[in-house]
C-alpha cells in the first residue's frame, strides 16, 4: 500500500442554496494518477477549487500527509506543495508578461529567488522548464500573442516544473491537439514515477485510458463510484457519472441534398494544395487535424475573419467572399467559436442575455427588448441541450465550464442558418452531454450546412455524416461515417498516408 | 433613502417641493454629463474630456449669440454639433489609433481647455466685450435661449420646475431606456464585458464604441448650453468642478440598487444624493469645508456597505 | 438706546450670506467679518456657499427667498446670473446687498472694495520707489472679474507712463497657484533679464513670484508690487531680502462687517447710499518692519484705517468687539 | 527630443544647465506624484486622491511646525505617516471591500480635502496666525525645513541642483528599480495584467496592492512636504491641478519607448516632457490659454503615433 499524500472526509460546499459538494471522501496516494470523472456541473472543478485554498469548504476535514490541512488561499496550498492547473485557462497565464516570465512566476514568489531578477538567469531557468515540457515557444513572446494552446502548455509547464506533492490537473487538455497531450502524458508518467499524486480532470476518453490509475465517479456532487481494478472499467465508470448507460448509436450518414457551401481551390496555407469541397443541405461534416493543419485558416476564412486568399466560395450558388464577420452572418453563415472563456462568453451577463446576444434584434418589440421572450427562447434552448443551472437569469460565471460551453453552442441554434460552423464544440463537454448536442445537431441538420471542427477524432465520429482530415492545409484524407478506417484517419492527420 | 429624513428633521424647510426642486436644479447639469460618462464606462472606456466640452460648449454658445450675433437656435445646434464632433474624435482616436482612453480623452480635455480660450484671448464673453479688432461686441444672449436656463414650468405650484431639470430628467430616462431596454444598449454592456466575442457575435464594436463617445460629448454640450443659458454670459471660470463632480456621480451609480455596474438610473441617483446631501449640509449652516469631508465620508461609508456586502453575496463572483 | 425695527428684536431677524467663492484666506476673513458684525447686531445669519457654481448661487437666493430670511448678502458672483435673481429677492421684500457683484439695481447698494484704486496705489507705489522708467513683468488671468478691474488700472497706467514697458504678461490659476506661478515667473524671468518689476496684483501670485525671485538669487534687483495681504504674506513680505515691495489691501474682516452693516441700514430703513466703498491701504515693507507688524492683527492695531472702515455707519448700531 | 532644440533656438537662454534645472524643478513635485500613480497603475489600479493627499500633507507639515511648534523631522515623519496610513486605507477600501479604485480613492480625495480645512477652519497656515483659544501661533518654518525646498547643490555651477530635484531623481529611480527589477515589481505588473492568474500561483496578491497604495501615498506626501518647503506656507489648495498633471505625466509615460503600460522611467519623461513644453512656451511668451491647448496638441498627437505604429507591429495582439 502507497503512502497516502491527501485524505479527505466528508467535503460539503453549496453556493447559495445550490449544494454542489455533498459529502465527498477521498485518498489520493503517491505516485498514483487518480482521474475524477463527472457530468458537466458534477462539482468537479468546485472540489479543485476547495483543494487548492480558492474555495473554503463548508464542512469537512482534510489532511495532507497526514497533517491537518485547511489553505486560505491558493499561496498557502502552493506552499504545502499543492499545485493546481485550472480548468478556465485564462487563470493560469499573464497575458502581458513574456512567455520566461510566465513560465517562472511561481518562482518568483517565493523568497528564495533572491529580490532582484536578472533576466539572463530567468531566460535560463524558463527554458529548462519549457524543454521538460518539450515546449518549443519564443521565450521572449508576449503570451497576449500565443494561441490558447500555447497558454494552456504554458501554465502546465510551470506547474510540473518542480516535482509538487499533489499535481491537480484540471481538463488540461481541452485545447490541446493531439500531439501536445501526448507530451504532456510523457511528463505525467515521470511525476508519477517520482511519487507525485496527481488528479486529473478529462472529458476525453482517450487520455482517462492513457493514464487512470484510479477513476472516482462524481454525480451531484456525491461519489457515484470508485474503479481501481486493472482493467479499468470505463463503461461502468461512464454509467456511474451519468447514472445511465451511453448507447454508442451508430451514425447513420444521411444522404445530403443540395449543395449549400461549395469551396473551390482556396489556398489555406502558402504553398499547399488548394482545396476544394462541397457540403450538402442536412448533411453535417467534421473536419479534424494536428497543430498547423489549417482548420483555423478554413474556418476563419469561412467566417470573414480572414481575406480569401484564393480560389472561391459559394453559398447557394452565389459568390461568398465575407469581409468581415456581419457579412458572414448576413448571408446566413454563423459560427461557434472556439475558446470560450475569449472569445464568446460575456461574463457580465447572465445566461439568457449570452444566449440570445447575436439576435437581439429578433428580441426587440418596438424599440424595446422582450425580455419575455429571451426568456422563453432560453429557457427551450437549456431543455433541449441539458444545461445544468438554476434558472435563465443565472450569471454565466456561475455555470460549470462545459454548461458555459452549452450556451455558447445553443447560441447559435436558436435561428435557422444556412451554414453552421461549430470550432471545438464540445470543449469540456462530458460525454453525456455531447451526445446530447450531437444528437440535437443532426436532428435540426435540415436545412442548413454544417461543419464541425474537432481535433479528437472521437468527437468527430460522434457526429458526422463525412470526415474530412486536413494536414498543412490540404485535405489528406476524406470518408463516409460507416464502417471508418481508424488507423487511415490517423495516419493522414499525422501525414503519414 | 434615510439621508432626507434625516436633513427633513434637522432643517426646517428642508421638506418641500420647492427645496426638492432645488436639489434637482443644483445637480441637473451634473448630472447630464454624469449620464454622459456613463455610456462610455458601458462600453468599459471613460471620458476624462466632458467638463471641458461642457465649458466649450458655454463659450461657443457664448461667442455665436454675442460676437457672431446669431439666433438662439444656431448657438445651440452649432454646440450639439461640436459635442458630437469631439465625441466623434475622442472615439476615433480610441478605436482607430488605439490610445487608451483616459490617455485620449485626457488629452482632448487639454486641448479644449485651451481651444476655447483663444477666439478670445482667455476672457469671458458678454455683452460690450470689446473684440480684438477694437469695436465691441454688440450681440445679445436671446431671451429664447435663456429661457432654456431660467424659464420654470408650473407643477403644483407655479413657477416651480427649470427647464434644465426638464432636460435632466428627459435625458436620464432616455439613456436609462437605451441602455437597459434596446437592443443597442445591451450590446454596449457586452462591449464593455467581453469586446472580443461582442465583435464575433456580428456587432459593430468600433460603431457602437464612438457613439458612446458621441453620445457623451453631446450630453456634455448639452450641459455647456443649458449652463450657459443660466449664467447669461460666456464665463471661462464656470465648470471647473464639472469633471469631479460627474465622475463621482457616474461611479456612486455604480452602487445604487446593487448594480456594481454603470446605469443610468444609478448615475442620476448617485447625482441627486451628492445633490441632497450638499442641500441639506448648507441648510444646516455647515462651512463649506466640512461638505467636501461629509460628501467624502458617506461616499466611502455607503460604498463600502454596497460593495462589501455584494461582494459577500457573489462571493465567487467575477473575482 | 433705542433701535430701530426690526433690530428691537434681533433675535427674530435672520439674514443670509449668499456666496460664490469661499476657498482662500480673504474669502475666509469675509466670513469672519460678517459673523462678527451679525453677533454684534444679535442676528441669526445663514450661510449658503455655491462654490464657484454661478448657477447655483442664483438658485440660493430662490433658496434664501423660500426660507423667508429678511435680508440678504450677495457676496461675489457673476452680473448675468445675479441680476435676476437679486430682482426676485427684492420684488419677495427682502432687502439685499450685493458685494463687489454688479447686480444693476437701484434698490440694492453695492458695497465695494476698489480693485481700480487697489492697482492704482500699488502703481504709484512702484513709481514712487523706482522713477517712471522701469521693466515689469506683469501676472495675470484674465476672466475673473477682480483681476479685470485690477487690469484696467494697469493699461491706464501703462498709457500715462510710456517710459514703463511690460516685457512679459503671464499667469496660472493652477493649484496650488503660488507653486504654479512660481515656475512661470522663472521662465519669465530667464527668458526677460531686464525685468525689475512685477505687477503681481493678487497676493497668490506675489507668493509665486516672490519664491522664483528667491530661487534665483535675484531679491536685490526685483522688486514686487502686489495687492490683498494675509498673515503669511506679511511674514514673506518681511523676510530678510525680500523683494516683496508693498502690497495694497482692504481688510477683508472689515469688508464683511461693512456688508453687514449695509443691509442693517437698509432694513432699518436708512438709505445707506448706492455705492458703499471700502477704501484699500498701502501697506510697505518697510512700515511692517518698522511696526514689527507678524499677523493681521498686529497689522490692524498698528493700522487704525485697514482695521475700521469709517463707513455705513448708525449710532443704534453696535460695531464688533476689538 | 526635438522640442528642446526647437526651444533653444526660438528662445535664448532656453538651453543651459539653469535652465535644465529650472525644468527639473519645476516638475519634480509632480513628477514624485506621477510616480505614485504609476505604481498603482502597475497593478491595475489607480489612485485618484495624490493631489489631496499632496496638499494634505502640505497643511499637515505646516501645522506641526506652527501651530504645534514641532521641529522639521517631527513634521516630515508625521506626514510620510500619514501618507502611508491614507495609502492603507485605500488599499484596504479596494481589496478588502472591494470597492473599484476609482471609487475608492475619489471618495478619499473628497475626505482629504475637507479635512485638511477642518484644524484651520479654513484658514491657510502661517506663522503669527491666530488660534481658535486666541493666541497666535509661535512657530515656524524651520530652516531645516525650508532646506529641503530650498537648499542647492552644487554641480558643475554652484548652488546648482536644488533639493527637490535630487528627490525627485531619487525615488524615480527607486521606483523604477523596484518596478523593472525586482520580484516585486515582477509580479505587481503580473497583478495588473490578471490578478486571479498571480492569486492562484501564490503570490499574495492583496498584499501587493495594498503596497502600491501605500507607495503612492508617501511618494504624493514627499511631494507635499516639498511643496510646503517651498511655498513656507501652509496654503489651502485642492491640489486638482496636481492630480491632473501627474496624471497626464504617468500616462504619457505608457507611450515613451513605445512600452504602452505603465513604467517608472516613461513616467519621469512624461513629466520632464511636459515641462520642457510648458517652460519653453512661457519663455517664449505665449499666453497661458496657449499653453493647454499646446499641452493637449502635443499629447494627442505623440500619443496617435505611438499607439497607432504599436498596435501595427504586433497587430495580432489582444485584440
Ligand atoms: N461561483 C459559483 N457560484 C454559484 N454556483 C457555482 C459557482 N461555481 C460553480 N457553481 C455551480 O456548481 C456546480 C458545479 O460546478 P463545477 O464547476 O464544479 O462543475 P464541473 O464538475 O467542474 O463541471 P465541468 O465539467 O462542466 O467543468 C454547477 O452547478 C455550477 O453552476
Ligand atoms: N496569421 C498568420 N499569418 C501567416 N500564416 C499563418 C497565420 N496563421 C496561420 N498561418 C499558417 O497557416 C497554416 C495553417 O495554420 P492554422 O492556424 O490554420 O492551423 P490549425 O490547423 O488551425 O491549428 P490549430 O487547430 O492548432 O489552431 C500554417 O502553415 C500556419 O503557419
Ligand atoms: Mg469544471
Ligand atoms: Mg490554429
Amino acid at each position: 500500500m502507497q503512502a497516502s499524500v491527501l485524505d479527505i472526509q466528508g467535503i460539503h460546499k453549496s453556493f447559495g442554496n445550490n449544494q454542489v459538494l455533498r459529502g465527498i471522501d477521498m485518498r489520493i496516494n503517491a505516485g498514483e494518477v487518480v482521474v475524477l470523472m463527472g457530468a458537466n456541473g458534477a462539482g468537479k472543478s468546485t472540489l479543485v477549487k476547495v483543494l487548492s485554498g480558492y474555495h473554503a469548504a463548508d464542512h469537512g476535514q482534510m489532511q495532507l500527509a497526514g497533517k491537518p490541512y485547511s489553505p486560505r488561499d491558493a499561496r498557502e496550498a502552493i506552499h504545502q506543495g499543492v499545485v493546481t492547473v485550472h480548468q478556465s485557462i485564462d487563470d493560469g497565464v499573464i497575458p502581458d508578461l513574456d512567455v520566461a516570465n510566465n513560465l517562472m512566476l511561481d518562482r518568483l514568489t517565493s523568497g528564495a529567488h533572491g529580490l532582484w531578477v536578472s533576466a539572463k538567469k530567468l531566460r535560463q531557468q524558463a527554458s529548462e522548464v519549457a524543454d521538460a515540457m518539450g515546449l518549443d515557444i519564443d521565450l521572449n513572446a508576449r503570451v497576449a500573442d500565443l494561441s490558447v494552446a500555447d497558454r494552456q502548455m504554458i501554465s502546465i509547464a510551470r506547474a510540473m516544473a518542480h516535482a509538487p506533492r499533489l499535481l491537480i490537473l484540471d481538463e488540461p487538455t481541452s485545447s490541446l491537439s493531439a500531439t501536445e497531450a501526448e507530451r504532456l502524458f510523457t511528463v505525467i508518467d515521470r511525476l508519477r514515477a517520482q511519487g507525485v499524486a496527481i488528479v486529473y480532470i478529462s472529458h476525453r476518453m482517450s487520455d482517462i485510458r492513457r493514464l487512470a490509475d484510479r477513476i472516482i465517479c462524481l454525480r451531484d456532487g456525491q461519489i457515484s463510484g470508485v474503479f481501481d481494478q486493472a482493467p479499468l472499467d470505463l463503461t461502468a465508470a461512464v454509467h456511474a457519472m451519468l447514472g445511465q448507460a451511453i448507447n454508442n448509436a451508430d451514425i447513420e450518414p444521411a444522404t445530403p441534398g443540395a449543395p449549400i457551401l461549395t469551396l473551390h481551390n482556396v489556398e489555406l496555407a502558402k504553398g499547399a494544395a488548394p482545396v476544394s469541397l462541397s457540403v450538402g443541405d442536412g448533411e453535417v461534416v467534421a473536419f479534424t487535424g494536428l497543430l498547423g493543419s489549417g482548420m483555423s485558416a478554413l474556418v476563419e476564412t469561412l467566417f470573414g475573419l480572414r481575406p480569401l486568399s484564393s480560389g472561391t466560395m459559394q453559398v447557394d450558388g452565389q459568390p461568398y467572399a465575407p469581409g468581415n464577420v456581419r457579412e458572414a452572418l448576413a448571408r446566413g453563415v454563423f459560427m461557434s467559436v472556439k475558446d470560450r472563456a475569449t472569445n464568446g462568453v460575456i461574463g457580465d451577463f447572465n445566461i439568457a442575455d449570452n444566449m440570445t446576444l447575436p439576435f437581439l434584434k429578433a428580441f426587440t418589440r418596438g424599440a424595446f427588448l422582450s425580455a419575455r421572450q429571451q426568456r422563453a427562447s432560453t429557457e427551450q434552448m437549456i431543455a433541449q441541450l441539458g444545461i445544468v443551472c438554476q434558472s435563465h437569469a443565472d450569471s454565466i460565471g456561475t455555470l460549470s465550464g462545459g454548461n458555459q460551453q452549452k450556451v455558447m453552442i445553443g447560441r447559435w441554434l436558436q435561428s435557422p442558418s444556412r451554414v453552421l460552423l461549430l470550432d471545438e464544440p464540445f470543449q469540456g463537454v462530458d460525454i453525456g452531454a455531447r451526445q446530447d448536442i450531437g444528437r440535437h445537431i443532426r436532428a435540426t441538420a435540415k436545412g442548413r450546412a454544417t461543419l464541425v471542427f474537432v481535433s479528437e477524432l472521437d468527437e468527430a465520429i460522434e457526429i458526422a455524416d463525412r470526415i474530412i482530415v486536413l494536414h498543412e492545409g490540404a485535405i489528406a484524407g476524406e470518408q463516409s461515417n460507416r464502417d471508418i478506417d481508424l488507423n487511415a484517419l490517423v495516419a493522414q492527420a499525422s501525414g503519414k498516408a | 433613502m434615510a439621508l432626507v429624513v434625516y436633513f427633513s428633521l434637522a432643517a426646517s424647510g428642508f421638506a418641500n417641493p420647492r427645496s426638492a426642486v432645488f436639489v434637482l436644479q443644483s445637480v441637473a447639469i451634473t448630472g447630464i454629463l454624469a449620464l454622459g460618462v456613463t455610456t462610455t464606462l458601458v462600453v468599459g472606456g471613460f471620458d476624462l474630456s466632458i467638463g471641458a466640452v461642457a465649458t466649450t460648449s458655454l463659450m461657443l454658445a457664448a461667442y455665436c449669440m454675442v460676437v457672431l450675433e446669431q439666433p438662439a437656435y444656431v448657438a445651440v445646434a452649432v454646440c450639439l454639433l461640436m459635442g458630437a464632433f469631439i465625441g466623434l474624435i475622442n472615439g476615433l482616436l480610441i478605436v482607430k489609433f488605439r490610445i487608451p482612453d483616459l490617455l485620449a480623452t485626457l488629452g482632448m480635455m487639454f486641448l479644449l481647455i485651451g481651444l476655447q480660450r483663444i477666439p478670445t484671448q482667455g476672457n469671458s464673453i458678454a455683452t460690450g466685450m470689446s473684440l480684438a479688432d477694437g469695436s465691441t461686441a454688440e450681440g445679445t444672449f436671446s431671451a429664447a435661449f435663456l429661457w432654456l436656463g431660467r424659464h420654470r414650468f408650473d407643477l403644483i405650484l407655479e413657477r416651480l420646475i427649470p427647464v434644465p431639470v426638464v432636460v435632466f430628467v428627459l435625458i436620464a430616462v432616455a439613456i436609462w431606456l437605451f441602455l437597459g431596454f434596446t437592443r443597442h444598449g445591451r450590446l454596449m454592456y457586452a462591449i464593455g464585458s467581453n469586446e472580443r466575442a461582442t465583435a464575433l457575435v456580428g456587432a459593430p464594436v468600433e460603431r457602437y464604441k464612438i457613439a458612446a463617445y458621441m453620445i457623451s460629448g453631446v450630453t456634455a454640450s448639452i450641459g455647456g448650453i443649458l449652463l450657459a443659458a443660466r449664467l447669461g454670459r460666456g464665463d471661462i471660470a464656470s465648470g471647473n468642478n464639472l469633471l469631479l463632480d460627474s465622475v463621482a456621480a457616474a461611479l456612486i451609480g455604480f452602487a445604487v440598487l446593487g448594480a456594481a455596474r454603470p446605469n443610468a438610473f444609478g448615475t442620476a441617483m448617485g447625482a441627486l444624493f451628492v445633490g441632497i446631501l450638499l442641500q441639506g449640509m448648507t441648510m444646516m449652516n455647515a462651512p463649506y469645508y466640512t461638505q467636501d469631508f461629509v460628501k467624502g465620508a458617506v461616499l466611502v461609508v455607503a460604498l463600502m456597505f454596497t460593495f462589501y456586502l455584494s461582494s459577500r453575496r457573489g462571493q465567487s463572483g467575477r473575482h | 438706546e433705542e433701535r430701530p425695527a426690526p433690530f428691537d428684536a434681533p433675535e427674530d431677524v435672520t439674514i443670509a450670506l449668499i456666496r460664490y467663492i469661499s476657498t482662500g484666506d480673504f474669502f475666509q476673513a469675509y466670513l469672519s467679518g460678517v459673523e462678527a458684525q451679525a453677533a454684534a447686531l444679535g442676528v441669526n445669519l445663514r450661510v449658503l456657499d455655491s462654490r464657484q457654481d454661478a448657477a447655483l448661487q442664483a438658485d440660493m437666493v430662490d433658496q434664501a427667498i423660500a426660507l423667508g430670511v429678511d435680508g440678504i448678502i450677495i457676496q461675489h458672483g457673476l452680473p448675468e446670473s445675479m441680476k435676476d435673481a437679486a430682482q426676485r429677492a427684492v420684488e419677495a421684500g427682502i432687502d439685499v446687498v450685493a458685494f463687489d457683484v454688479e447686480v444693476d439695481n437701484p434698490a440694492i447698494p453695492q458695497v465695494e472694495q476698489s480693485d481700480y484704486l487697489l492697482g492704482e496705489l500699488a502703481l504709484e507705489q512702484a513709481l514712487a520707489d523706482n522713477g517712471d522708467r522701469f521693466t515689469a513683468g506683469y501676472v495675470y488671468v484674465p476672466g475673473i472679474a477682480p483681476l479685470d478691474r485690477r487690469n484696467a488700472a494697469w493699461e491706464d497706467f501703462k498709457d500715462a507712463h510710456p517710459g514703463v514697458t511690460e516685457a512679459a504678461v503671464f499667469g496660472t490659476l493652477d493649484n496650488p497657484i503660488a507653486n504654479s506661478v512660481a515656475n512661470q515667473a522663472r521662465a519669465v524671468i530667464q527668458a526677460n533679464p531686464m525685468i525689475n518689476i512685477f505687477f503681481a496684483p493678487y497676493n497668490e501670485f506675489a507668493a509665486g513670484v516672490k519664491i522664483a525671485v528667491d530661487e534665483m538669487g535675484l531679491g536685490e534687483d526685483i522688486a514686487i508690487y502686489s495687492a490683498d495681504i494675509s498673515t503669511s504674506d506679511i511674514a514673506a513680505m518681511r523676510e530678510p531680502g525680500s523683494p516683496w515691495a508693498a502690497t495694497v489691501a482692504t481688510n477683508p474682516t472689515v469688508v464683511g462687517e461693512v456688508s453687514v452693516r449695509t443691509l442693517a441700514l437698509l432694513m432699518a430703513g436708512e438709505a445707506p447710499g448706492q455705492q458703499v466703498i471700502v477704501p484699500p491701504t498701502l501697506i510697505t515693507q518697510d512700515f511692517l518692519n518698522d511696526n514689527a507688524i507678524t499677523n493681521m492683527e498686529t497689522l490692524s492695531e498698528n493700522m487704525p484705517q485697514f482695521s475700521h472702515a469709517e463707513v455705513a455707519l448708525a449710532d443704534w448700531l453696535p460695531l464688533p468687539e476689538r
